[in-house]
């Protein structure tokens, strides 16, 4: 999967769209038998070492509840790092948690080039490797566990088409504020987006990307943007960020400057507390929020097993990503 | 002499800065083994002359001519090259470098060892050089920590280590005392016999006779006149330097004394000084007189609280004061012209009025806060008027004005203030004889009118001249003390050494 | 001859306020370059995106003038907010309340750096780079990481609406500027802070109390970084822990590129105001003229150099021209 | 006597490099803190980390003594990094070629960053903020924003190998210190530049040629930057475009913890190194004793403020001392 490069990805489309994947474990693989490992892992207490992609707020929460989930079960001990999106930083970070021998590192990559190497220090020091959520270009992980980053931007595209498909009179004159450049997150939320959803928009003739710059993950940048775009692009009608401050900041000033919010699509990622209340006052229309309570069960799984000497050949698969609009937040929220 | 002795020849030099003219077509000539002196009023030119023939400024127009070639210098390493070096008037040092290092700068490559600089090699060439010039100084002691005398020697020495053909000295005397002048004396003629030329720039007229050969004098940037020393006398050479007769070098007036208004007692800083007490009258002028190096300075600055004190006492009118800082100091009635023009004294890139109204500002202000510009900059005039001052307007910065007349604003600066206590470290230094008679006057009608003056000078005419009381310090500790007219310069100066 | 007289003031002015010159020059341009650029909703735009950073610059003019630094004004910035928006939504304190103890907040923080570097005879620099650290951490941990909605409406108000057509936040920029130009200019402080910038040990030979100077800048600073915090609260209406981060480096460029030198003794306010025009004239128009944000970072940098570059020649050429009138 | 001798000039050294002493308290600290800190790999580890840092700051060393700032390298590290790895990529270099045309490359950029401000005599720190953003345009431009992969073994090498049970990169870093060193001490240009930073209009005065001084100033600046970056491609096994942003922060704060002034006039390469290393301990042995990331930067900051502090502290109880002595 994403542990073994692009090429094994793509080759498993059906998985992306396969919600009971990670129920199909394959333990056929492992090499030896669980049983014994698992009572051990059982009795005395388990380290799991995590390094954080950043400490942001949907990166803390992730934290934050594998904390509370991990605490939960008991005998099990989390010490974490946190690499501020810096690769060299987070190289480090995995020096520092191999110092510490823990069972099993959870890697959640700023890069999947910048990385790979880690990788090799983890298991020279034998400790095995989970990489989560985002790709690591290196065969010897033992699982690669999350949703695809890219769903994020192909469900965006869906729910636009959505709307293209109900109004065939409408063209999308389409905004695109990105994050930050040079980030392998960053690159397939937009990846997402733009192979289906912009080029099909482009090809049907029913509208094109306007602009795309980058609002640095911050609300008063992405509102100067947005100011901006409003004087230079009059008829611009939607705005996709790459994530929700972004998106409220472009509310802001698309309210400050009078739009009709009906006739306007604004969209963002993460489902972040700002973020619903947005969703809810109606000022962002739709966002990608991500089911975390599912996926750290998941991860917290996998990286029991790991520990306990399992490997995973193919990619554990999670759909974690849900669009959230107005009319299905609170049926998303309740059902945690 | 034919041309041919001429090591430098000056035809129609002129400069202007910003559009003020400088430099007036300035003519020069330098015979070769001649100590020539330069002299002028503040402002005159002399140093901006001076520093287009090392090269740090370019003329506007004019010649050059060094060694019959006509040159062109752009930066002084060019001037250094060719064979002319300097001793500036504002101390050119690098403060965190030792002595040795700092004589070598920019010739670091002649004591190369194996591609490396050999610094036992350079620290050697530096003892050694320091001894043929008979100067005391350590070649590792840091710049920063010497005295403005000891900074003095160590440019003399560095620009005579160069042997050159001319050595330009600007103002090499204005913080020396009379042994360190003794050395320099020796040191000009020394270098004059071996065939270097001179050109000596200074405001004191009794050195212009002991040593130099003739004299070139500059007025507002023209050139006035050249003359043979042995020719000339005292008298003629200030009427050519100021334009006008004047009649009395230290006009001291005779004030009423008064009760004491300063006393100090067993002032104490480990390794500086120490015991030291004296008192000081309203009206009274005390002059204070030591060597280079003796602790007058220190003594000052740990009276007005620029550095802290062991032990000891100050009462000013029978009040006992803490002086901790200089703005206590200041609350208590002092007032301090600092030896030290650079570092101390002025705020360079500031402007002449700042500059003068620092210390009296609080008093400018209405409602404890704003400013009163009028009445700031027409008091910041009249001061610069009584004072001499020659710039272009009260907004000027001070970095612009000459030595002599930066050194007026400082003084006007604590004149402005009219405290009851005035504490002058050299307030003459670098000042041109003209000048020097006003402030002199200056100084008296203040004593007259009440305040307390301390006067550290190194000029023992200026000390006799002026004090009605001598101190004489020694290794820190004052050694002696003197009534007006009680005393000679012949027997100051030996005990200032110590000799019996 | 009064004409005259005017006429060379002017000139003068135009010198000593190059900002302003080089703002127009870029204005000019851009107005030919895109028919976006002149209208009214597009200027007070423009104004509207440096409000926040002029006051910071405005605060920080007093602080390179005084000859210090201060680069943990990113993340206070940061802390205010996060701190505002919650003695608001917890503590339920009344919008006045809030406001002051957000400015008293904001001295506070500028109080502490001062301390810290007085007291203990450190660097600036590094005292204030390592409270921007601890800043930053305390920010997080009182929001959890999370941004703080649910502010005042008076707090929005401040950031988003208008009085007689103008935004609101701009009468606060023009009112801090002027407040501190004043301070500077004409009141004893003002000039003890620019003296000590010029030279130190002068300064305090010459009577100034330079610690209490020093305390006095600091704090002063504080409490414009506040004032920006809450306008910067009201413009997202949000607290966002990270709002703030690394603008210490655009507000002393913009300081610098309005005429106040690095090395102290000289603060120009109208011209820092101005250098933050000039950088939110950059930005807009390059949004406006839509270049890409590759692009976008060269010409930004290719134009403040150019900016300055201008600046310094022309400079020497009126200085020439001076010369030769002369 | 001859011991009394070697005591007195060991407590002079520990004077002058009390970067020194804080990372020995550091350390000592730590190792009783936790058992994982004193082991082999995880020194390593921490050496390792500051690799980059340190060459980095050994050349912001040269700058700072200089009395001149370069805000410039931190993108430029990415620049040079993109650089590196397209030109191996790309036009298929050998190793060699590829490691001299990087340097080059750097040296190229500190040239222009120096033919900038001397030619068109407008301040470094503009400058250099300025050049930062056109670097970080350019390096988006080449690489298209996204890292660069498939370098060559021998540059992956540099930065993960071991030799003789060290890792090779830290023989650079030593090997760059040393040369640093030494030129500053015992070369003439080396005592120029410093000189120059004392105090430039004496050092001109003296000889010095201060405009071609700045020049070799920022070149080798530019060198010490490229071998960073080549050293940070070789460590993530990719060039990363947004590498280096903000690094010239912490290079500077390293530099001056290690005792190098802002101002100039002085530059202690060991401290600098030292000044890394003290930044890197703090960091993994926070990591390592699990403190949760906003604790950390609270720690971090609260840390260095400590230390710093100590320093200033027994060197003014040392003086106290030295003086009833004396
Ligand atoms: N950099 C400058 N900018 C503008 N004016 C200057 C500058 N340097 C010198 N001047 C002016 O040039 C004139 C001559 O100054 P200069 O220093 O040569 O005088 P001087 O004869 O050496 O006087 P002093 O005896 O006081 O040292 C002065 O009026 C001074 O204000
Ligand atoms: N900052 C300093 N640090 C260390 N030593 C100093 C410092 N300043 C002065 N000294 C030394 O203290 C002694 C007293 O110097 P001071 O300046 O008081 O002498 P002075 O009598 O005023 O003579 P002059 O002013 O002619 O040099 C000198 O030996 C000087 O080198
Ligand atoms: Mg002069
Ligand atoms: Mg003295």
């Amino acid at each position: 999967g994403c542990g073994s490069g692009e090429t094994d990805k793509e080759a498993l489309p059906a998985a992306e769209d396969d919600k009971g994947m990670q129920d199909a474990k394959d333990t056929g693989e492992t090499d030896q038998a669980g049983d014994a490992k698992d009572a051990k892992a059982d009795s005395a207490q388990l380290l799991i070492g995590i390094a954080c992609y950043s400490a942001d707020e949907y990166q803390k929460s992730w934290l934050d509840t594998f904390e509370a989930a991990a605490e939960s079960k008991g005998n099990i001990k989390v010490v974490s790092t946190n690499a501020d999106a810096n690769v060299e930083k987070q190289v480090s970070d995995v020096e520092s948690l191999i110092a510490q021998n823990p069972d099993v590192i959870i890697l959640r990559a700023v890069d999947a080039d910048g990385l790979a190497a880690s990788v090799d220090a983890c298991v020279s020091a034998g400790i095995p490797v989970v990489a989560s959520s985002y790709e690591v270009h290196n065969d010897k992980i033992s699982a690669w566990v999350g949703a695809n980053q890219k769903d994020n931007g192909i469900l965006q595209g869906e729910y636009l088409q959505g709307i293209l498909d109900a109004n065939p009179d409408m063209k999308m004159n389409l905004c695109y504020i990105w994050g930050g450049f040079g980030l392998t997150g960053t690159q397939e939320r937009y990846d997402g987006l733009i192979d289906p959803f912009v080029n099909k928009l482009k090809a049907d003739g029913r509208g094109e990307l306007l602009a795309e710059k980058a609002g640095n993950w911050s609300a008063s940048d992405a509102m100067a943007l947005t100011e901006d775009w409003i004087q230079s692009f009059p008829d611009m009608n939607v705005i996709v960020c790459q994530n929700d401050e972004m998106a409220a900041g472009a509310a802001n000033a698309l309210k400050a400057a009078n739009v009709d919010m009906e006739k306007f699509y604004l969209l963002g990622i993460d489902g972040s507390a700002n973020g619903q209340q947005y969703i809810r006052d109606g000022l962002i229309d739709a966002t990608i929020w991500t089911d975390l309570n599912d996926e750290i069960s998941t991860n917290l799984d996998v990286a029991v097993k790991v520990a306990g000497g399992e490997t995973y050949k193919e990619p554990v698969y999670l759909n974690s990503y849900k669009l959230m609009t107005k009319d299905n937040i609170d049926e998303l929220l309740g059902s945690k | 002499m034919g041309e041919n002795d001429l090591v430098l020849k000056v035809t129609d030099v002129s400069k202007s800065f910003s559009g003020v003219q400088v430099l007036n077509r300035i003519q020069f000539e330098l015979k070769k083994g001649e100590v020539h002196a330069l002299l002028g009023e503040n402002g005159a030119g002399k140093s901006t002359f001076m520093k287009i023939l090392l090269g740090i400024h370019t003329a506007d127009s004019g010649s050059i001519l060094f060694k019959g070639k006509e040159v062109h210098f752009k930066e002084p390493y060019d001037a250094l090259q060719a064979g002319i070096s300097m001793i500036h008037q504002e101390i050119s040092l690098i403060p965190n470098m030792t002595v040795a290092e700092n004589i070598w700068v920019g010739r670091e490559k002649q004591f190369y060892k194996h591609g490396f600089i050999d610094r036992k090699a350079q620290l050697a060439k530096t003892r050694e050089l320091l001894e043929s010039l008979k100067v005391s100084i350590d070649p590792q002691a840091m710049v920063k920590n010497l005295s403005i005398a000891g900074m003095q020697m160590v440019e003399l020495v560095r620009a005579v280590s160069y042997h050159s053909d001319i050595i330009i000295m600007d103002e090499p005397t204005s913080a020396l005392t009379q042994s360190e002048i003794e050395v320099l004396y020796r040191v000009v003629k020394g270098l004059a016999e071996d065939g270097i030329s001179v050109i000596f720039i200074s405001h004191k007229l009794e050195e212009v006779f002991e040593i130099c050969d003739r004299v070139t004098i500059l007025r507002d940037g023209h050139y006035i006149e050249t003359r043979e020393c042995a020719e000339t006398d005292m008298p003629t050479l200030i009427r050519l330097i100021v334009g006008r007769e004047l009649n009395q070098m230290f006009p001291k007036e005779e004030a009423p004394i008064g009760e004491e208004v300063l006393s100090v007692r067993h002032l104490c800083r480990s390794g500086v000084y120490e015991d030291i007490s004296f008192q000081v009258r309203q009206g009274e002028i005390v002059g204070i007189c030591g060597l280079m190096g003796a602790g007058r300075t220190e003594i000052m600055r740990g009276l007005f609280g620029v550095d802290p004190v062991d032990s000891g006492e100050i009462t000013v009118r029978g009040n006992r004061c803490k002086i901790r800082s200089p703005r206590d100091a200041i609350r208590c009635g002092l007032g301090m012209v600092t030896e030290d023009r650079l570092q101390l004294g002025g705020i360079r890139i500031l402007s002449i009025k700042v500059n003068m109204t620092l210390v009296y500002l609080k008093k400018l202000c209405t409602a404890k806060l704003f400013v009163r510009k009028r009445e700031e900059s027409s008091r910041c005039r009249e001061m610069m008027e009584l004072m001499e001052v020659k710039a272009a307007s009260v907004n000027q910065a001070i970095s612009q004005l000459s030595g002599g007349n930066q050194q007026k604003v400082i003084v006007g600066k604590w004149l402005m203030n009219q405290p009851d206590i005035l504490i002058l470290d050299e307030p003459t230094r670098g000042i041109d004889i003209g000048s020097k008679s006003e402030i002199h006057r200056l100084i008296s009608n203040l004593a007259k009118k009440g305040m307390a003056i301390l006067m550290v000078s190194s000029e023992l005419p200026e000390v006799l001249g002026m004090s009605d009381r001598i101190l004489v310090i020694r290794e820190g500790k004052i050694v002696a003390e003197h009534n007006r007219g009680d005393v000679s310069q012949e027997i100051l100066i030996k005990e200032e050494f110590g000799a019996s | 001859m009064k004409e005259k007289n005017q006429e060379r003031r002017l000139g003068q002015f135009l010198v000593n306020n190059k900002a302003i010159v080089i703002f127009l020059f870029l204005a000019i341009v851009l107005s030919f370059a895109t028919d976006n650029f002149m209208t009214k909703t597009n200027l007070l735009n423009m104004v509207r995106q440096v409000c926040v950073m002029s006051v910071m610059s405005v605060g920080f003019t007093l602080i390179l003038a005084s000859g210090s630094i201060d680069l943990s004004v990113g993340y206070m910035l940061g802390l205010v907010g996060v701190f505002c928006a919650l003695i608001s939504k917890i503590a339920g304190l009344p919008v006045i309340l809030v406001l002051l103890f957000s400015i008293l907040f904001g001295m506070f923080l500028g109080f502490c750096n001062a301390f810290l570097f007085l007291t203990f005879k450190m660097p600036p620099f590094i005292v204030t780079l390592s409270t921007a650290q601890i800043f930053r951490g305390v920010t997080h941990l009182l929001c959890d990481g999370t941004p703080v909605s649910g502010l005042p409406d008076a707090i929005i108000a401040i950031g988003q609406d208008y009085f007689l057509g103008i935004p609101v936040q701009i009468y606060i920029m023009v009112i801090v500027a002027v407040v501190m130009a004043v301070f500077l200019r004409s009141t004893y402080l003002g000039r003890h802070a620019i003296a000590m910038g010029g030279n130190e040990e002068a300064a305090r030979v010459s009577g100034v109390h330079v610690k209490r100077m020093r305390y006095i800048v600091y704090i002063i600073m504080g409490a414009c970084v506040a004032i920006a915090a809450i306008i910067m609260d009201g413009r997202v209406a949000s607290a966002q822990p990270t709002a703030g981060a690394g603008m210490e480096m655009d507000a002393i460029a913009a300081v610098v590129i309005g005429g106040t030198p690095l090395s102290g003794g000289y603060g120009n306010v109208l011209g820092s105001v101005f250098g933050c025009l000039i950088v939110g004239l950059i930005n807009n128009g390059l949004n406006i003229l839509n270049v890409s944000s590759y692009w976008q970072w060269i010409a930004k940098g290719a134009l403040i150099i150019i900016a300055i570059m201008l600046d310094v020649q022309t400079s020497s050429l009126i200085k020439a021209t001076k010369k030769r009138k002369a």
